[in-house]
């Protein structure tokens, strides 16, 4: 462990700034890269379904 | 390799190793946050703000090997015109997007500090800039015209000429003197650089190996959506088909 | 320019055939009759009035000529809306009326982008009908169509004629109109537009 | 007035559908600013010293860009025959076509400046008055240039001729509305300069529409 | 986009008529034929062996199309100068002859932008003639042209035939050649290039 | 060769012929950089310190501008068609068309250059690597352009995605392109700067012409 205490985790040396939003927008672009991937598949399965039922 | 062209042997293999990979990833990734954030030690020069560098080079990692990707997948789309290596490269860029904004967006959070600035033009930070510029442009020229294969064979020509950007991104640092830090990997090979040591560079392979993970986990899934769509389209075409040639009324 | 010596009328429920080799002024007569062109001498009479405002006698014609007018980006749809909303005359139900004439209703919805050449002219001929004006001036209207079109295109002349309408029209091969005057155009002599008396 | 509604919502539409030109004048105007930071340095000094006459440059270039067009593609697709053919007035079909193309291309501008004046580095004071000169410049810019397309339209060299016939008018504009966003930053009123603008926009709406309807039924014939 | 089943092939001095309704793809296979488009399945042969280089397939070929690849600020003879140049087939003077087959020899020195509908096209075709080459790809070359023209244009492509030429044409109306195949198209399937198994 | 040649002169030859095109460039080059004193103020200490970045921005705006179109009347009239069935090689077409492009727009814009940099009061040891850095970055801005032009065509917003695709890779072109000119006024050395350029050019010349007629090739399908 490289921290005494929380609060110097959470401050990070002074630069929390830096450090937290950096792993703040990683932590968002990952996440919504994953539920706009998920989305789009149920999106399109839906489609399809459909368009196989109408075909029939 | 022809056996890949086809799209359900493809998504045969892709849907199986799916779970494997999609389990390493939420391994890897347990093992690198915390590491990356608490067990580490800070760097001497750097102090904490090195834990910025697990998430900056491993997305910078990322955005290359994905347009290397790109790339590699657009041959092969132009030459054989494997349909699925379209497919490949167009689900793929998106998030190499993502991973090169996040590169950048790492790289200027890292700079404000270490450099007192947010940005300079040096080659490092140029080309990768421009890098995202060309991610923007297969994307937008992708989807650009009505008929979409249109898209698929410039967006390609695109990706192929591009990719003299990503050895520049990559030596940049040897060719020019900048600012930015030359390659830390090289150099703990040869054991000169004592900064990095293997406190670092274990939190920095685990986030690696994360982010690659995640990336063909993901890969999987827009696969599925780009098929889907295809089948949609097609399913569309064969539908109007019947009528295109339709007549006055005899 | 002028033509030398031309004088026709057409009644209601008329037609003129132009005829003549390629470049004898079938065009260019044409377009003076849509007051596009204006004559040097002589005159357009509608009606038994002289034309002066040529901004209203737009109102009384359709004119279909070799560019289509036709925005690939709209719809075979939209694109016939358009004109029907612009000149503003029939009633909104005739652009599927047209598109249904000129065989174009499975199309309706095709950006006019994808259709074939044939498609494309048959596309501007629905104009006529989307949209009716009692004079139509058709350049070389059977062009690039098929049989059946071109079926379709002498019914719609003469109903056209049947309800008193007038259709003057350019053409090479195709007889489109039975029982009209033919006006064979010979030789066209474009003169220059200044004219002074020799002394 | 069917002939005025029906061609306006049709370029309205058009410019959506098929939104290259009024896009590609966004993003000129967009790019065209965000290269001079790096053509001229970063300096903040030089930067906000240069902004208001940069952003109305390059506004201005923009729209040029973007006249070249108005008229072309109707004229050589055949659409401007079938208009000429409306049967009301020439007049307001170049009523209809001039104000789509504000709407298209000046009003974007409008809503750009602020964002592009602020990479420019333009002091805070500036905004307002940028904004408000550009509403009431872009106008005369639309009309002229209109005019200008028309004369030149079917012309060998329509695009110089274009932009010599128009940007000489162009430049009083220029000097108004540059001068209206230094006045502002100096804390001098900006209000006489701004009222010139509009006078300029009440001479080219009474005088710019009928010109440009007798240039087009002349390009015709 | 693929034609289900089409198996033809033109012997030297052969002719092959393409005759369908508008839409039916006469123009989508002469492309195809002209190596400006890529079959999906299926294969081109020239002199038995597939053509793999469409660069080169292009020495084979003459194509007329839709569209008359003129330059309106050229002249006729410039215009048509440029082209026998470009593809150097022929010597010089097949500009001037290939001007009086299609009755241009009179507008050799006008700006291309003057000439009339059928004039402009008859440009186009005169290219066949000033720079010759074995296999001719006609789209509709009887449009617009007068009875004058389309003599020449069959007698053209007799002489063309009779030197052991190949020609392959859509066409409506006019009949051209004498003792050709006729190809009729009907039903044009666009079909999308991705194919899978369904399971 | 014939291919090459009679392109070649035919492409000088329509430009000189309708010189729309390349007088627009270069009048919308001229126009451009002139209008900076009227936006910007004339004094001669802020202009001087901008007049290199103005010129290349400039520049490279009207070499946009001018791509726009290399392929698109061709593309239209169905002349690209007849290009393809040339029978030898596609990439001697593109060269043709790339070489008539920079000789007709960036041979004038060099030759333009030094007047216009007079106009905007470029200190006099500027002159010499202004033009150095521009004869030897217009060629790729005409080899880039080319290649983004041919990929575009056809495409739904063609002119903002030419912006969009080529600007970008023009930003080294100009970065380098003002730091020679810089590097002069303030007397360092400039070759390093113009190496660059010279390297650029090279790899555009190497890549772009076979991209270009892989593009080319695929519009047409
Ligand atoms: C916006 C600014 C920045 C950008 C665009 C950027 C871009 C990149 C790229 C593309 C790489 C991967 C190179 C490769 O693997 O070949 C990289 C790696 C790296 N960056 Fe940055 N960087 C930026 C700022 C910084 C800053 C401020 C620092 C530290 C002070 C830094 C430190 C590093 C380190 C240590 C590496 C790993 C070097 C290697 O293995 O090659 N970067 N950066
Ligand atoms: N400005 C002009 N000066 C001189 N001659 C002109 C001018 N404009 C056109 N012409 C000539 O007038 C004729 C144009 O005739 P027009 O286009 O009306 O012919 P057309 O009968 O419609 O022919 P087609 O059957 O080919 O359509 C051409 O011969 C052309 O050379
Ligand atoms: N990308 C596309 N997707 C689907 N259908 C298309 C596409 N492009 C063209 N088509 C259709 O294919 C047909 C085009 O056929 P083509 O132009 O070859 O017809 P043609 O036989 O030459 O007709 P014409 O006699 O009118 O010239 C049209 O019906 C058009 O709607
Ligand atoms: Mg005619
Ligand atoms: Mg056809």
């Amino acid at each position: 462990m490289a921290f005494e205490n929380f609060a110097a985790f959470i401050d990070m040396g002074g630069y929390a700034a830096w450090v937290w939003t950096a792993y703040g927008l990683a932590t968002v672009a990952l996440v919504g890269m994953l539920v706009v991937s998920r989305r789009t598949l149920k999106a399109r399965t839906r489609e399809f379904e459909e368009m196989k039922a109408n075909r029939k | 390799m022809h056996k890949f062209a086809n799209p359900t042997q493809f998504m045969r293999i892709a849907n199986a190793i799916y779970p494997w990979v999609a389990g390493i990833c939420v391994l890897l990734f347990a093992a690198a946050i915390p590491i990356a954030l608490m067990f580490s030690p800070p760097d001497y020069q750097q102090g904490e703000t090195v834990r910025i560098m697990y998430i900056h080079v491993s997305s910078a990692w990322l955005m290359m090997m994905i347009y290397g990707i790109i790339a590699a997948n657009s041959a092969m789309f132009l030459i054989w015109r494997h349909p699925m290596a379209n497919l490949v490269a167009r689900a793929s860029a998106p998030m190499g997007a993502v991973f090169c904004a996040l590169a950048l967006i790492t790289g200027m959070l890292w700079g404000q500090p270490m450099w007192g600035t947010f940005w300079v033009w040096d080659a490092r930070l140029t080309s990768t800039l421009i890098l995202f510029f060309l991610y923007i442009g297969y994307i937008a020229l992708a989807d650009a015209f009505e008929d979409s294969e249109r898209g698929d064979k410039a967006a390609a020509i695109l990706a192929l000429v591009g990719s003299v950007n990503v050895p520049i991104i990559h030596f940049s640092v040897e060719w020019w003197n900048t600012l930015h830090q030359p390659s830390i990997i090289k150099a703990s090979k040869e054991g000169v650089d004592s900064s990095v040591h293997s406190s670092i560079l274990l939190p920095l392979f685990l986030m690696m190996g994360a982010f690659t993970m995640f990336y063909f986990a993901l890969l999987v899934l827009r696969l599925r959506s780009e098929l889907l769509a295809a089948k949609i389209r097609n399913a569309r075409l064969s539908q109007i088909a019947g009528h295109s040639a339709a007549q006055p009324a005899e | 320019m002028v033509f030398t010596q031309l004088h026709f009328s057409v009644a209601a429920g008329g037609a003129i055939v132009l005829r003549g080799p390629n470049g004898s002024g079938k065009t260019t007569l044409l377009r003076l009759m849509a007051g596009l062109a204006r004559p040097v001498t002589g005159q357009l009479k509608w009606s038994g009035a002289a034309l002066e405002d040529s901004d209203a006698h737009g109102k009384h014609l359709r004119f279909i000529g070799h560019l289509d007018a036709i925005k690939p980006a709209f719809t075979v749809r939209e694109n016939l809306t358009f004109w029907r909303d612009f000149w503003n005359t029939g009633d909104a139900s005739r652009v599927v009326d047209a598109m249904e004439a000129f065989g174009l209703a499975a199309l309706a919805d095709f950006p006019a982008r994808l259709l074939s050449a044939g498609q494309r002219h048959r596309l501007a001929l629905a104009r006529l009908i989307a949209s009716p004006a009692p004079l139509w001036l058709l350049d070389e209207p059977a062009n690039a169509l098929d049989d059946r079109s071109l079926n379709a295109l002498t019914r719609t002349i003469a109903d056209h004629r049947a309800k008193g309408g007038m259709v003057i029209l350019a053409s090479h091969g195709a007889d489109l109109v039975s029982g009209g005057t033919t006006l064979a155009l010979d030789k066209f002599t474009p003169t220059e537009v200044m004219q002074w008396d020799e002394t | 007035m069917s002939v005025f509604t029906a061609l306006l919502s049709r370029d309205l539409k058009l410019a959506l559908r098929q939104s290259a030109d009024s896009l590609t004048v966004i993003a000129f105007f967009a790019i065209a600013t965000v290269l001079f930071p790096f053509g001229v340095g970063p300096e903040a000094e030089v930067l906000s010293r240069i902004a208001a006459g940069v952003v109305w440059v390059a506004a201005l270039l923009a729209a040029l860009l973007s006249l070249d067009r108005v008229f072309t593609v109707d004229f050589e697709d055949g659409t401007l025959d079938q208009l000429l053919l409306n049967g009301q007035s020439m007049t307001l079909v170049v009523l209809a076509k001039v104000i789509a193309h504000w709407l298209t291309t000046g009003v974007p501008l409008i809503i750009m400046s602020p964002v592009l004046a602020v990479t420019l580095q333009l002091p805070a004071e500036g905004y307002g008055t940028l904004v408000l000169a550009l509403l009431l410049g872009t106008p005369t810019v639309s009309l002229v240039g209109a005019l200008g397309a028309a004369l030149v339209l079917g012309a060998r060299r329509g695009g110089v001729l274009l932009s010599l016939l128009v940007l000489p008018l162009y430049i009083p504009v220029l000097i108004f509305g540059t001068a209206a966003v230094e006045a502002a930053l100096t804390g001098m009123p900006s209000a006489p300069m701004l009222s010139i603008l509009g006078g300029f926009a009440l001479i080219a709406v009474t005088l710019c529409p009928f010109g440009t309807a007798a240039a087009l039924r002349q390009a015709a014939e």
